[in-house]
């Protein structure tokens, strides 16, 4: 008893790592996403084959493969460019890994988003004469957001349940340190029960922040 | 990166894919079959209907599948009860559990898109069948619950898809499937990338596959549009932003 | 300029974290001799055994010490250093089952002949088992104490791992399991492999062999001896 | 045919029908008006037991409806629903929107409930529709169809809310004379509409509500040349006379 | 101000509009009618360069549009348009949805803006709705806030289309009075609308459209007492009297 809870602050350490891994490469994703959807609307032909290939590769493969191409052949890739072993430590490497992953579904998202928000919009704002980037950003974004949040809110807790991949990548985030802390002490259950209450414990705080944020891009609904 | 290798665990991943289907075929077949119940239970007036269902489908979709295998595999197996019971001869092997925490997983979602879906569909749905006066079995069977799958069609070939990919996770269990057939060659020969590369594009083959069945399947569905769309068919316009700027 | 060593640390007593965090075991102290006579700075990292390889390969990695079996097959894709070790293995089975009372290496073979064994992912087993256990069928477990567990609820009738490891899981399991047959080594299957080394990426011929003679030494010396006894309780530096 | 009792009902804090009380004999068909969110619609809702009420009695085609409706089921298609969006059911053909009660509810046999459908089309001159599906409909068709769905269980009385009010102006035509018809055939009928031409030709009363109240109730004739209240004076020359 | 000549528009193979001209003088109110389909929207769309057309020329409020619209924002708010379903901002207060445009494009600083706005928003007596969302105004509010963000950029030329078709019976009446203010002021302006009581008083000139060209164009009294064709009789048999 007392070594399952020497491990503890091990696990609360991972959980801190999942925490930057998730927040790092949803935010990251969300960039990615944003600048894919703007590609995929006003972008040419190939601009916006890029974006579907991107999108419908990604979401074909099961995750742990596309982080293991994504970081080992971006860095055989990067090495082979400059001729010499980039290093990229593990935290960045994960992010970059799961930011990439998280982008294209994150790209879905926005996308479905922006369908669903009425032509008129758009047609009123040429009408009052507001170019394209203003458009963009004073009408279409806000809105967009506000109908993505839902589902930007589930990929957030898949994020979250993912980056336990990227230990895959060197990194010791909370599911790592759960099968570490298990086979130093003999008492794996033990520990999988706690580390699936940390992440249901994550989940409902996120969720609570979530439907907070609901309540407050409502706009007066 | 060698051709050698890659010729090499062409075979190995395929003889992984028998299992993939397996456990992707089954566990999707289970969640859908269990999802059903458990989403009309999250859409019921009865709160102790509804609350232990949305704590179920909470916990599901709250902790990672990994974890939830290990405690359906390893964690029951470590009971003498459970050992004794009558569940013992299917949990005993790796393959039913692998599909049964799938299914399980899978279903949790699934109700709750199917609970969304129900609720998302117009009150006058439901009201018109009460004025007529049908049957609340009968207004589920042939009004809402038609409507409710033809509408949430598209998530559920998703769904089929990311079974798909969680079945990857059944290696974990000693289920060799694709990803654990690649894994386990790559700790025999040492060469990473070749096998991956060869999983990986099986997975997206049979991922496009179950796609354009699925595409398949809902043109062949007549009737609603979208959700919610009653009365005149809304005019299609040009995209969101015109292309003209 | 230090030397990065990668290891997956979740596998006692070859590599394990203390309650301090650190990377403690077998590797990390013969790791840790070999810099010393080296004259090189260590920097260990603890990572996933399915991204080691990757990372070594790419250059992530110079050295990966993690209890890694040498085999021609492998020796395709890295180099290996000299042995460093050769663990013997054991089977084990449930306690007062019918397997348990083999004793030799062909009453153990015809035994195990159709029945379910369980083998770690990543190790040399599977080819023994597979090879010399006819029509068994293998079942490939990420971690040792699976393979345990599995074995005391009776899901396998046998599970083959390094001697070392079956004491730490017969203990923690109050006596369900014990050892059957004989200890095996590569002496008697050489699909065991050669003992343990260290991986290197291909082609870095002079680290190889600054490597390879602290190990050389670190073997006649005794140095290995000892670490391996602090550790296992008995002496698997590599002899042959 | 209808009783209702001192109405109540309230979402909440906010009180919609304070006591409303109306009688509907066999045969009679009412009009009723009034400003938006006046309680027409919840008034007619709580007659045909689809919105729970606070307090007060509703018999209506011979059943009695409790207050928190558990016996709606009851009615069994003997009170007819024709809502302002049609409410067809979107995935089924016109000829199955109209079969599926009767089979369900009725027990006709499905040979037969065919039979009766396609006679109830021909009646609405949609026979060539009968295998279309809503949406290839145009709004008054589809109102057309409703309206059959409901006829087609022989329901003792009728209620309409808004039925035009979701059509395009030259669709309104199209309904209203198939309602009309329908009068003509001595169908018990309250109907919810701010088509006063059609209150005036048909209506046997018509009824004015405010803020959850009837203010008026009278004959066409009186209605529409001596409104006794202020605010009904208002609303007629909203309504009625624009500009 | 306007001057359109022999517009073409057609989706695909589907021709929707066949030509059509037309010349609107500065000041001059037209009411644009016809069945529905016939084409209305298309036409005021085509005219404010919301969509693309296959031939004729279009002139407004001083800019030559291209048929493919690539100059359209240079109209940068001197054609308002309002749209059937208002079309506010639902992320943006009444106010900012009134100061946006007259910021972005004609660079009022934001002060000026929001006193322009306040002001605009008096003249429609929504003062006490400036910090409200669209969602918690009525109807007929709403499309009072959507004139207003139009009126704010000093359009020369406004179009309506179906401006009431969205409304309640009684809101629409507060929207027309609005219009009706409007067309006293000079503004030149063309409504598509089905309110013949306002088209008769108000409309210089009556346009009656149909299948995609222009059938009929008279003055008012022309229109109603008069008209010449078939098609437009029975169009205003089924809108005017429908009973
Ligand atoms: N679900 C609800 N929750 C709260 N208030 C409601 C609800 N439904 C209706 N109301 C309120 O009840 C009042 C009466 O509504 P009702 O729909 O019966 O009016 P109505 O006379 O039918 O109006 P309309 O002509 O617009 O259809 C309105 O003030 C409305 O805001
Ligand atoms: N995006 C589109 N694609 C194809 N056809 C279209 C599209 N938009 C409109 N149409 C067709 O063009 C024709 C004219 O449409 P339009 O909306 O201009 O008619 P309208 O006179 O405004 O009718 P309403 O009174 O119903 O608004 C119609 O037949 C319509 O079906
Ligand atoms: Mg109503
Ligand atoms: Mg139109």
């Amino acid at each position: 008893m007392s070594l399952i809870l020497a491990y503890l602050p091990h696990l609360l350490e991972g959980l801190l790592v999942t925490l930057e891994v998730a927040l790092g490469s949803f935010a990251i994703g969300l960039v990615i996403a944003i600048a894919a959807v703007f590609g995929a609307e006003f972008g040419n032909a190939p601009v916006r084959w890029c974006v579907s290939t991107y999108v419908t590769i990604i979401r074909g493969l099961p995750e742990l493969l596309v982080i293991f191409l994504v970081f080992y052949g971006g860095t055989v890739l990067l090495s082979r460019m400059f001729g010499a072993y980039v290093e990229v430590d593990a935290l960045t490497a994960g992010i970059c890994a799961l930011s990439f992953v998280s982008g294209a579904y994150l790209t879905e998202i926005l996308r479905g988003a922006l369908h669903t928000i009425p032509p008129g919009q758009a047609e009123a704002a040429k009408s009052l004469g507001l170019g394209t980037g203003a458009t963009f950003r004073h009408v279409i974004l806000p809105q967009m957001f506000s109908y993505a949040l839902p589902g930007l809110g589930n990929q957030w807790l898949i994020i979250l349940k993912e980056s336990a991949l990227v230990s895959i990548v060197g990194l010791e985030e909370l599911m790592r340190k759960g099968v570490v802390a298990a086979g130093a002490t003999q008492s794996p259950m033990t520990f999988y029960l706690i580390v699936a209450g940390l992440y249901v414990a994550i989940t409902s705080v996120s969720m609570a922040i979530f439907a907070y944020g609901n309540r407050r891009l409502t706009f007066g609904r | 990166m060698s051709y050698e290798i890659l010729l090499q665990s062409i075979p190995i991943v395929y003889a992984g894919l028998k299992l993939t289907l397996i456990v992707t075929l089954a566990g999707f077949v289970l969640g859908q079959a269990l999802a059903l119940p458990l989403g009309l239970a999250l859409t019921a007036r009865s709160p102790l209907l509804r609350w232990p269902v949305a704590t179920h489908t909470f916990l599901l979709r709250g902790s990672p599948l990994l974890v939830q295998l290990f405690i359906l595999y390893y964690g029951l197996a470590q009971f003498d009860a459970v050992r004794a019971s009558a569940i013992w001869p299917i949990i005993r092997e790796p393959v039913n559990c692998a599909i049964i925490a799938i299914g399980l997983n899978s279903a949790a979602y699934v109700a709750v898109i199917i609970a969304g879906g129900l609720k998302r569909l117009p009150p006058g749905q439901a009201e018109a069948c009460i004025s007529l006066g049908l049957s609340r079995f009968s207004r589920m069977r042939d009004v809402l619950l038609p409507q409710v799958y033809r509408a949430i069609l598209p998530s559920i070939g998703n769904e089929l898809i990311l079974v798909l990919k969680a079945s990857s996770l059944a290696s974990a269990v000693t289920v060799m499937e694709m990803s654990g057939a690649a894994r386990a060659f790559t700790a025999k020969t040492y060469a990473p990338f070749e096998v991956f590369i060869v999983a990986g594009l099986l997975y997206l083959a049979i991922g496009f596959l179950f796609g354009i069945a699925f595409r398949f399947v809902e043109r062949r569905i007549p009737g609603v549009a979208a959700i919610g769309k009653s009365g005149r068919a809304a005019q299609p316009r040009p995209q969101a932003l015109g292309a003209s700027s | 300029e230090p030397l990065r060593i990668g290891t997956s640390a979740d596998f006692p007593p070859w590599g394990y974290t203390d309650t301090a965090g650190d990377i403690v075991g077998f590797d990390r102290e013969v790791g840790d001799e070999i810099c010393k006579r080296i004259g090189a700075d260590c920097a260990w990292t603890n990572q996933s055994f399915d991204g080691l390889l990757a990372s070594l390969q790419v250059g992530k990695f110079d050295l990966v010490i993690s209890g890694l079996s040498i085999t021609a097959e492998r020796a395709k894709q890295v180099d290996f250093s000299k042995a460093y070790a050769d663990a013997p293995y054991h089977i084990a089975t449930i306690k007062g089952g019918a397997l348990a009372a083999t004793k030799t290496r062909a009453e153990l073979e015809a035994a195990l002949e159709g029945k379910a064994i369980g083998v770690q992912t990543g190790s040399t087993h599977e080819a023994v088992a597979n090879t010399y256990f006819k029509n068994a069928d293998v079942r490939l477990y990420e971690r040792n104490e699976q393979i345990a567990d599995d074995l005391a609820a009776g899901r396998i009738d046998a599970g083959l791992l390094e001697q070392s490891v079956w004491e730490e899981l017969m203990k923690a399991r109050e006596g369900k399991l014990e050892l059957a047959g004989p200890m095996l080594t590569s002496a008697d299957y050489a699909e065991f492999g050669n003992g343990q080394g260290i991986a290197l990426k291909q082609g870095r011929e002079d680290l190889k062999a600054r490597v390879d003679k602290a190990i050389v030494d670190m073997i006649s010396d005794g140095t290995i001896g000892k670490i391996s006894t602090k550790f296992f309780g008995y002496d698997l530096s590599y002899k042959g | 045919m209808i009783v209702a009792q001192n109405l109540i009902k309230s979402y909440g804090a906010a009180k919609v029908l304070h006591g409303v009380s109306l009688t509907v004999a066999a045969g009679e068909r009412i009009v009723l008006c009034g400003p938006s969110g006046s309680g027409k619609s919840t008034f007619v809702r709580c007659l045909n037991g689809l919105e729970e009420r606070q307090g007060g009695t509703v018999e209506i085609a011979g059943h009695c409806l409790s207050a928190d409706c558990a016996n709606v089921l009851a009615l069994a298609g003997d009170v007819g629903m024709v809502f302002q969006q049609f409410n067809l059911f979107p995935h089924l053909t016109v000829l199955d929107n109209l079969t599926l009660a009767m089979r369900r509810v009725r027990r006709t046999p499905h040979r037969a409930a065919e039979e009766e459908a396609m006679a109830m089309l021909a009646r609405m001159q949609l026979t060539e529709k009968a295998a279309s599906y809503p949406r290839q409909l145009s709004g008054g068709q589809q109102q057309r169809v409703a309206i059959a769905r409901a006829l087609c269980m022989k329901p003792k009385v009728m209620l309409f809310d808004e039925p035009t009010s979701a059509l395009d102006p030259e669709m309104v035509k199209e309904v209203l004379d198939v309602m009309t018809d329908l009068s003509c055939q001595g169908l018990t009928m309250i109907v919810v509409t701010h088509e006063m031409g059609f209150a005036r030709s048909v209506a046997d009363r018509i009824i004015f509500m405010d803020r959850g109240t009837i203010l008026e109730e009278a004959d066409p004739e009186t209605f529409f040349r001596h409104p006794s209240h202020a605010r009904t004076k208002e609303f007629l020359r909203q309504i009625g006379t624009q500009y």
